[in-house]
């Protein structure tokens, strides 16, 4: 069937519906409520699936994209005119992304009947999922920055009120708004690259902004003493640091745990957070003309290091998965700064894919851990302990995800992280400046073996710590709206559903060429696809592909020759082999300090007392937001500009007018009694005196001083004459 | 009268017709069944204006940039100044006219709770509802100034006897400083008047408008200006006190704390409207070369509107004052459209003046609702004591309209309020790139503000006093929800209300475009 | 052409009739008993006079313009206009007056007399066509006016009043001679029509002697137009005088004295001569002046007598920019002003004035929450003052519009936005009444006696006006513009 | 022979001692006795300018009406001070104190 707008845009339009339909209903038939976005979610599923058929495997696979669109409104008229299109853009990225999210998002709707379903706001729960779904969707399918910052927005106003969802507690809305606003501090960038881009482009849409740039038109164009590439390519990248949780925004994706775990798990783990990197991927033409890689790599490897250190102290269960959600981004931003454009992307469906899995195994153990003295359920670590009697399934999922994202090999986080590790080293090789991000990625993938494994050992191994605790927890009995999600999540955190070769080959074999299919799946913009492009009409635009299955591996590494294609690949197999035992080191610390208890981690803490506290204090950065930008900056000036406007501004300058009438009044008084009464008379007799003997004695009177006046006024008048 | 229709006069005296009717009526009923008489009259009365506002949307040619000529009326009235009665509608005034006459419908049922000399009020609201007919309708400048000032006597009294505590002088306040305004505005309309040689149509906008007065010059204090430089201001100052605009906007803080609910409402939602109305129906059109030459200081002010008062809203502990200030600064958004003359700039202003008028109606009606059940306003008592908390688990309902509201005004995607920003910026970007970039955080302060406002009041635990506020009732989720409605809708599929406006819109802007 | 002097009288109808109703009136006083009957003949005897003078000249508005007398005096539709308004405002004061406690019940048969008589002068004045006539115009004014001033008899602050009047009128005259004689000197004829010749030519010395003669003689004529700096007395001697004394001068005298001042201005600076300029200049100071100084004064005020006094001194004023213009387009908007200022000061006195009477004073405070005991009066009062204030669509803006189209058209721009922001302060000080009547509580609520039925039918009545001509104000402007000045 | 000018300076030297009465003197009588000056300098005049400049009758006239009204004026005036002696007992201008400027 052919596509049109419509039965692309269904996948978009059936969480909607569900969204539309619940606000109404939830009240009265939770149940059936849920039931509608549960359908609405598998059903666009259904969809988004035959969609990824199509393009991946089917009679898309040849098709380069497909790109419908429709008129939302224009402003033709009068002589002047503007038409705002909307419409859908198809290529294997959003398929794959598609197929991700609608995946990601069945699964976790799934699993949240069974969590949330003792919540007394069951249903608005799923009212909010639903809209949420159908944004990122619509993200997903977007042809142009507009739609893109609509849904983009729109994610925001979802994650705002799921972090917001307990709105009994106080915190809850001190997270939801610290996450809104930070997001939103990225948001406004975002928008002002997008006029940039627009106003040089004159289209939104990503097309046109290719065939642009493929025409070279940004060169030489200036904003604000910027190139304009640069210019516009930084301002969108800032939506990427605000939503993806860059350094330095990061700040806001910790507290975001305020909310209900699955939405931690699909909002702040698996989609939403990745909208930020499937941006840049998609402006990564216009990134790479501004010249911002270098720049790309050094937040994604800062990123990816220091929240990596933060979450080694963490000892909140879900605070970890949110220090490792950041660190984990990170690494997908720097894989787009090293231009390792498909692992970027790779890594980005991985780890949607482990994060989603771990934040619901996160739920289901959290879930169980209720303590019966403050009737709450416990995050915290150091109660836990031997879970894995308790919850063997569980523990099983957990550490399929673990190992994934440590990136122990045949697991796809080794598959897409070492990648991405690989092209850093790379790129080092070219540019001595990549060693910085590259370090601190590999640094940072060491330590994320580490305290992955040291939340596993601290949860599931060795010994309960908190008995009473322990014994409350119940038996984990197979439910399957529980555990289904997660046994699918982690048969999917394999390696060879990413890399397509199986296991028998040898390991090193692997490391490079592990990701072949993947490669043919996704590949940056060939700019020189689109040079005819402005031609085109709108309405619909399919362009045979002109990129081939065969060998683009290498692409990231900007096409380069037979024998750097050897370099590159001997560096890969360092890569490979360096990421490897990094990753085996990582969980061997782990191992030493918690389960042999051999090397004891108290000894670290004293040792480097400062950087812990440090740590714990997530390096000040909330301090300095919060208490130094706006507690110290914005409400003091805010506070002085409101006095100023009332107590001065108006009290005095627009009031004044009254007071000066009022004075103007009191003076003519003044006037009359002060200065006629003495003054008047007898500064008028003393002067009279001084010349006139006939008027020695002259006293004068108020009503004669206005005879006086009267002749002074003739005086003058005569004296302006002559 | 020319023209086929005489649907303006039904629109702009059925509201007039209301008045006599509430002065009238009540004569034949007892007294404990007059009140309900006078509720009952007005509301039939604005539902009826509000059904001849949309026979007008229905009759509305969109194609046709400029005035209809199918509902233009006209008659002589003072024969000495070529003054005459004329009414027109366009695409710019046509939402206006629309906005007006939903905003008071459902005022009228938001004040169903007033009970302090109820004919009175109702009288006098009616008789507001007439003139800003009357400001949006007319063509003859001096016609447009007698509305422009007789909609400042109800006002004044609506604000002074049913207003709050300080109301006199917010009243007072209020009424000199748009005179003082429009007083060097009417100084302008004579100037024009003789400036166009006292013909026919010297007080007609439309036959004024077009850059006539490009050359003439007015030579004072010695030295020669330009008049169409010199008049451009006048009557800049004019309309930039209803905006308000920077310096001149001091009044709208106090009116608004001080007004009645419904009265706020009105105010916000349309008269503030008016002056954006004047720069596009009269200002722009009749000096385009000097609305031209100081567009640069129209988006400065703009600007400074924009952060100026999400700043100083961002620091009130009164959420009404918040709200006013929180217009302060939206309607700086409009200014900013304005300064950026094309396409979508202009039209966004236009857009951004209707979603304005229904987002902020929202909020103060929100907050009347609230204020009906508190009698209080504190979102921080002086004291530093909580004014509200909790409201979000006290008032369900009532929250979530009050996030669509919150949402639509700081411009969230899907709601109304975006678009017309977004348009807005659009169009200023290329010629005020500065400028943007600044505008753009004001966006975000817009933000801060409100969310800030909203996660104090309605956040945590229940403060003990609010625990015995009711949700909202019936009436009150029935006039709520047309606003909602149109708020959502318009976000969704802006193009009902732009296909209205755009190609008058365009039509001026092309016209700004030949003196750029 | 000259007509012989009995032809004359058939043309000088109304104010003979004024003069007879005054004699008549003299006769009746004599037979004057202390009872109402008495008092009742008197009254209607004046209103019946009056009525008729009011019939014959509106009558006669549109008959064509003549001099008679020997063309000492001119009857043009422009005195005829300004002798209607006068006539208007006499009436309304005689009214104001038999209602009125302020005037011992035994004088007021004197009043009246001396009311018809000041009219006389104003009329006299108003159609005034030689420095003689316009002499003895100002001086029947102000001689019956010092009278008048000082009316009440035992109190003091009246017969000051009357004695400050009478001084100030006394030397403002003698320099308005004393100019007078200078410019007779040089043009060497007393007679306007053929003074505006000779001015034209003229020689340097002339010019020197004639610029200060023709100040000194304005003085006269803005000592009775109460404008600055001649406007001192003011205050005081409304003040002093009582309620009714003070309505009159707020009306007759100004309009009379602004009727004066017009004609001849126009008579003499109406083409460019020597003086020309600097006659505009001093005009156009001089309007400012006043308004802003009676704006400005009027605003301190407690008691609301005194503040209409200053607000008359700002109305002079802006009447006062209609003359700065010398053309049909200010004698036209003068007209227009003085006919609607005519209702405003009536209504605004009047209730004023039974307020008085019931509490002693009237000061702001006796009208808290008027509209909560007399609505009608409470809507015609704030009618009134917002008419005053120039707010459409009431009679008061239009007549400021009318002038401020005069200013603007000669492209005095300047001083149009000057006089514009004059009427926003004096706007503060309206509202402030209208603000107490409407905002504030009752503070007393035994009635007004003389609110009774008629008077308030009679308020209201005077108030439809103000309404009225602000919205159909073509008829009205279009008389004012046919009510041209003879220019011989 | 007396020429126009002294009869000027004349009328001009009586009109400034008017004034300078109404200023410096208290007492009213006297006061409404220099309005008679000035009414007198300008009387004065008018009879001069008519006899040396122009022949008509104009000033003759003017100054008989002056001297008529200067009376009126003058009665009226002295009925006032009577007036004002009764209620003050007091003839002296600064007496005029009861209103408030």
């Amino acid at each position: 069937m052919e596509y049109n707008v419509l039965n692309i845009g269904l996948i978009v339009l059936l969480p909607f519906f569900a969204f539309v339909i619940n606000s109404f209903i939830v009240k009265k038939f939770t149940n059936l409520a849920v039931g509608i976005s549960c359908a609405a979610i598998l059903g666009s599923f259904v969809l988004a699936s035959r969609v990824f058929y199509d393009f991946v495997f089917g009679k898309y696979s040849t098709n380069y994209h497909v790109h419908k669109t429709f008129e939302w409104f224009n402003l033709n008229g009068g002589g002047q005119d503007f038409t705002m299109n909307m419409g859908v853009y198809i290529d294997n990225m959003s398929a794959t992304l598609l197929f991700m999210v609608t995946g990601v998002a069945s699964l976790i709707h799934i699993f949240s009947t069974y969590y949330m379903k003792d919540d007394k706001r069951y249903g608005r729960f799923f009212v909010y999922m639903s809209l949420f779904t159908s944004a990122m969707l619509g993200l997903g399918l977007s042809d142009n920055l507009l739609s893109v910052f609509i849904f983009w927005e729109l994610m925001g106003f979802c994650s705002y009120s799921l972090i917001g969802f307990y709105y009994e507690k106080e915190e809850a809305g001190n997270a939801n708004v610290k996450a809104f606003m930070t997001t939103r501090v990225g948001d406004v960038f975002f928008l002002l690259g997008i006029l940039a881009v627009y106003w040089q482009v004159g289209s939104f849409t990503f097309v046109d902004i290719y065939a642009y740039l493929a025409t070279g038109g940004m060169e030489g164009v200036m904003v604000l003493g910027i190139p304009l590439a640069t210019f516009a390519g930084i301002a969108i990248f800032m939506g990427t640091i605000g939503k993806s949780a860059q350094f330095p925004l990061q700040v806001w994706l910790p507290d975001a745990m305020m909310g209900p775990t699955p939405c931690s798990a699909l909002i702040h783990a698996a989609t939403m957070v990745a909208a930020g990197v499937y941006l840049s991927l998609r402006m990564y033409p216009l990134m790479e003309a501004g010249g911002l890689l270098p720049f790309i790599a050094t937040i994604g490897g800062i990123t990816a290091f220091g929240a990596a250190t933060i979450a080694l102290v963490q000892t909140d269960f879900k605070a970890v998965l949110a220090y490792s959600t950041i660190s984990q981004l990170g690494y997908m931003v720097l894989g787009i700064g090293v231009g390792s454009y498909n692992a970027a992307f790779m890594h980005l469906i991985t780890h949607a894919v482990f994060k989603a899995c771990l934040f619901l195994s996160a739920g289901s153990v959290i879930h169980s851990l209720h303590d019966h003295h403050t009737h709450a359920h416990v995050q915290e670590m150091p109660r836990m302990g031997g879970l894995r009697h308790k919850m063997k399934f569980t523990w099983f999922a957990m550490w399929c995800c673990t190992l994934a994202i440590a990136g122990i090999p045949f697991f796809s986080g080794f598959v897409s992280k070492d990648r991405i590790l690989g092209d850093a080293l790379v790129m080092a090789t070219y540019n001595p400046y990549y060693w910085f991000p590259a370090a601190l990625g590999f640094c940072g993938a060491l330590l994320t073996a580490f305290y992955m494994c040291r939340m596993m050992f601290l949860a599931f191994h060795g010994e309960p710590r908190d008995k009473d605790l322990y014994d409350h927890v119940h038996e984990e009995k197979f439910s399957w709206n529980r555990n289904l999600p997660l046994l699918i999540l982690s048969v999917f955190t394999l390696g060879v559903w990413f890399s397509g070769s199986l296991t028998g080959q040898k390991l090193v074999k692997v490391a490079h060429e592990k990701i072949e299919w993947f490669d043919t799946l996704i590949a940056e913009p060939k700019l020189e696809v689109f040079k005819d492009y402005q031609s085109q009409e709108w309405g619909s635009r399919d362009i045979k592909s002109t990129l081939t299955f065969s060998k683009s591996v290498y692409d990231s590494t900007h096409g380069k020759s037979e024998e750097e294609y050897h370099h590159v690949h001997k560096v890969h197999v360092i890569g490979a082999w360096a990421s490897i035992f990094i990753a085996f080191g990582g969980v061997f610390i782990a191992f030493m300090m918690y389960i042999r208890k051999s090397w004891n981690p108290g000894w670290w803490v004293n040792t480097f007392s400062g950087w812990y506290r440090a740590l714990q204090n997530k390096y000040h950065f909330d301090d300095l937001y919060i208490k130094g930008v706006i507690q110290k900056g914005l409400l003091p000036v805010n506070n002085f500009l409101a006095w100023l406007d009332m107590g001065i501004y108006d009290k005095y300058a627009i009031d004044g007018w009254e007071k000066v009438n009022r004075c103007a009044f009191t003076i003519s008084k003044w006037f009359d009694h002060i200065f006629v009464d003495t003054i008047g008379v007898d500064g008028t007799g003393a002067s009279v005196r001084a010349f006139n003997v006939i008027l020695r004695t002259l006293q004068s009177g108020k009503i004669q001083f206005y005879f006086i006046m009267i002749v002074l006024v003739l005086a003058g008048y005569i004296w302006s004459l002559v | 009268m020319h023209g086929t229709s005489t649907l303006l006069n039904w629109i702009l005296w059925t509201p007039f017709l209301g008045v006599l009717g509430v002065i009238i009526f009540p004569l034949f009923f007892s007294k404990d069944k007059q009140d309900n008489v006078v509720r009952w009259w007005s509301l039939v009365n604005t539902i009826a204006s509000m059904i001849l506002a949309v026979v007008l949307y229905m009759k509305f040619d969109n194609s046709v940039p400029g005035m209809q000529e199918q509902f233009m009326v006209k008659m002589a009235w003072i024969k000495q100044f070529n003054i005459f009665y004329t009414l027109g509608v366009d695409g710019i005034s046509l939402p206006m006219i629309l906005l007006t006459a939903l905003l008071f419908f459902l005022c009228i049922l938001s004040s169903w709770t007033i009970t302090k000399s109820v004919k009175g009020y109702f009288a006098l609201f009616l008789m507001l509802q007439s003139t800003v007919y009357g400001v949006f309708m007319a063509l003859d400048f001096f016609l447009f100034y007698v509305y422009w000032e007789v909609m400042l006597l109800p006002m004044f009294f609506l604000i002074g006897i049913w207003g709050g505590e300080n109301r006199e002088y917010a009243a007072v306040k209020f009424f000199l400083y748009t005179f003082f305004g429009s007083i060097l505005m009417l100084v302008g309309i004579v100037a024009l008047y003789y400036a166009s040689g006292k013909g026919i149509d010297s007080f007609n906008i439309l036959a004024l408008s077009g850059g006539k007065f490009t050359d003439n010059m007015v030579s004072m204090f010695g030295t020669t200006f330009s008049f169409s430089k010199l008049f451009f201001v006048a009557m800049f100052i004019g309309f930039a006190i209803k905006v308000p605009v920077f310096p001149f906007h001091t009044w709208l803080p106090h009116a608004h704390v001080q007004a009645p609910t419904a009265v706020s409402v009105i105010l916000a939602g349309v008269l503030l409207k008016m002056g954006t109305y004047g720069f596009l129906r009269i200002a722009y059109p009749i000096f385009p070369q000097a609305s031209v030459h100081f567009a640069d200081w129209i988006a400065i002010l703009g600007l400074i509107n924009v952060i100026y008062g999400a700043l100083c809203a961002m620091a009130q502990t009164d959420v009404k004052k918040l709200v006013a200030y929180s217009s302060v600064s939206h309607m700086g958004f409009v200014m900013l459209g304005l300064a950026a003359m094309t396409v979508h700039g202009m039209n966004g202003a236009v857009l951004q003046m209707f979603n304005h008028g229904t987002s902020t109606a929202m909020m103060f009606l929100l907050i009347g609702i609230l204020y009906e059940r508190s009698h209080h306003r504190w979102i921080v008592r002086p004291d530093g004591s909580k004014g509200f908390g909790g409201l979000y688990t006290q008032l369900p309902r009532y929250s979530i309209v009050f996030i669509i509201a919150m949402f639509a005004s700081m411009g969230l995607p899907g709601l109304s309020g975006f678009i017309s920003e977004a348009l807005i910026f659009l169009g200023i970007y290329q010629k005020y790139t500065t400028i943007t970039v600044l505008g753009l955080f004001g966006l975000l302060i817009g933000a801060a503000y409100l969310l800030w406002m909203f996660k104090r009041m309605f956040f945590g635990e229940v403060v003990e006093e609010c625990k015995s506020y009711t949700d909202m009732n019936a009436r009150e989720i029935f006039y709520m929800t047309p606003l909602c409605i149109a708020v959502i809708v318009f976000g969704i599929y802006p193009a009902p209300v732009l296909d209205i406006m755009k190609s008058s819109v365009g039509q001026l802007v092309s016209l700004l475009a030949q003196f750029q | 052409m000259h007509l012989s002097y009995l032809a004359s009288l058939g043309h000088y109808l109304p104010e003979l009739i004024v003069c007879l109703t005054m004699v008549g009136l003299l006769i009746l006083e004599a037979t004057y008993d202390k009872h109402e009957r008495g008092r009742g003949m008197l009254y209607s005897a004046a209103v019946i006079g009056l009525f008729v003078a009011f019939c014959i000249s509106v009558g006669s508005l549109t008959d064509q313009a003549q001099p008679l007398f020997t063309n000492s005096v001119v009857i043009d539709p422009f005195s005829g206009f300004l002798k209607i308004i006068m006539i208007l405002g006499t009436l309304g004061a005689v009214y104001l007056a038999a209602q009125s406690k302020d005037i011992y019940s035994e004088m007021k048969a004197e009043f009246v007399i001396l009311a018809t008589g000041v009219l006389m002068g104003g009329m006299l004045l108003a159609s005034a066509n030689n420095m003689l006539i316009l002499y003895l115009g100002i001086e029947t004014l102000s001689i019956l006016s010092y009278a008048l001033a000082s009316f009440r008899k035992a109190d003091e602050r009246s017969s000051e009043a009357g004695l400050k009047y009478a001084l100030y009128g006394g030397v403002s005259a003698g320099i308005m001679l004393f100019g007078m004689s200078h410019i007779f000197g040089v043009v060497g004829t007393i007679q306007f029509s053929e003074m505006g010749a000779r001015l034209s030519e003229l020689s340097g010395t002339q010019i020197a002697i004639l610029a200060p003669s023709f100040f000194m003689f304005f003085a006269g004529l803005g000592y009775k137009l109460a404008c600055a700096p001649f406007h001192m007395w003011t205050p005081d001697v409304y003040e002093g005088s009582p309620l009714p004394v003070t309505a009159f001068f707020a009306i007759v005298p100004k309009l009379a004295a602004i009727g004066a001042l017009t004609r001849v201005t126009m008579v003499f600076f109406q083409d460019v001569n020597a003086l020309h300029h600097s006659w505009i200049a001093l005009l156009q100071v001089v309007a400012i002046i006043t308004m802003t100084v009676g704006n400005v004064g009027a605003i301190g005020q407690r008691s609301i007598k005194r503040m209409l006094a200053y607000s008359s001194i700002g109305h002079a004023g802006m009447m006062l920019m209609g003359v700065v213009v010398i053309n049909e387009l200010g004698a036209r908007a003068i007209l227009f002003y003085g006919a609607t200022y005519l209702f405003m000061t009536l209504v605004a006195f009047l209730i004023t004035s039974f307020v008085q009477d019931k509490y002693g004073n009237d000061h702001f405070e006796r009208f808290n929450g008027f509209i909560y005991r007399y609505p009608l009066m409470a809507i015609a009062m704030s009618v009134v003052m917002f008419s005053l204030a120039g707010i459409p669509p009431l009679s008061g803006f239009v007549a400021k519009f009318n002038i401020l189209a005069a200013v603007i058209e000669k492209k005095y721009y300047v001083l149009a936005i000057i006089g514009g922001l004059n009427s926003v302060i004096s706007l503060y000080y309206y509202l402030k009444i209208v603000r107490l009547m409407v905002f504030k509580d009752v503070e007393s609520d035994e009635n007004i006696e003389g609110l009774g039925f008629v008077n308030q039918a009679v308020i209201l009545g005077l108030t439809v006006p103000v309404l009225l001509l602000g919205v159909f104000w073509s008829k009205l402007i279009s008389l004012a513009g046919a009510a041209k000045i003879l220019i011989q | 022979m007396a020429s126009l000018y002294s009869y000027l300076f004349l009328s001009f030297f009586m009109f400034v001692i008017g004034m300078a009465v109404m200023i410096a003197r208290k007492n009213v009588i006297a006061m409404l006795l220099g309005i008679e000056l000035i009414l007198n300098a300008a009387a004065l005049n008018f009879v001069a300018y008519t006899r040396f400049i122009n022949q008509n009758l104009d000033g003759h006239i003017m100054s008989l009406f002056i001297i008529v009204i200067a009376a009126a004026e003058a009665a009226v005036g002295l009925a006032i001070v009577i007036r004002f002696f009764q209620v003050r007992e007091s003839i002296h201008v600064d007496d005029a104190t009861q209103l408030q400027a």
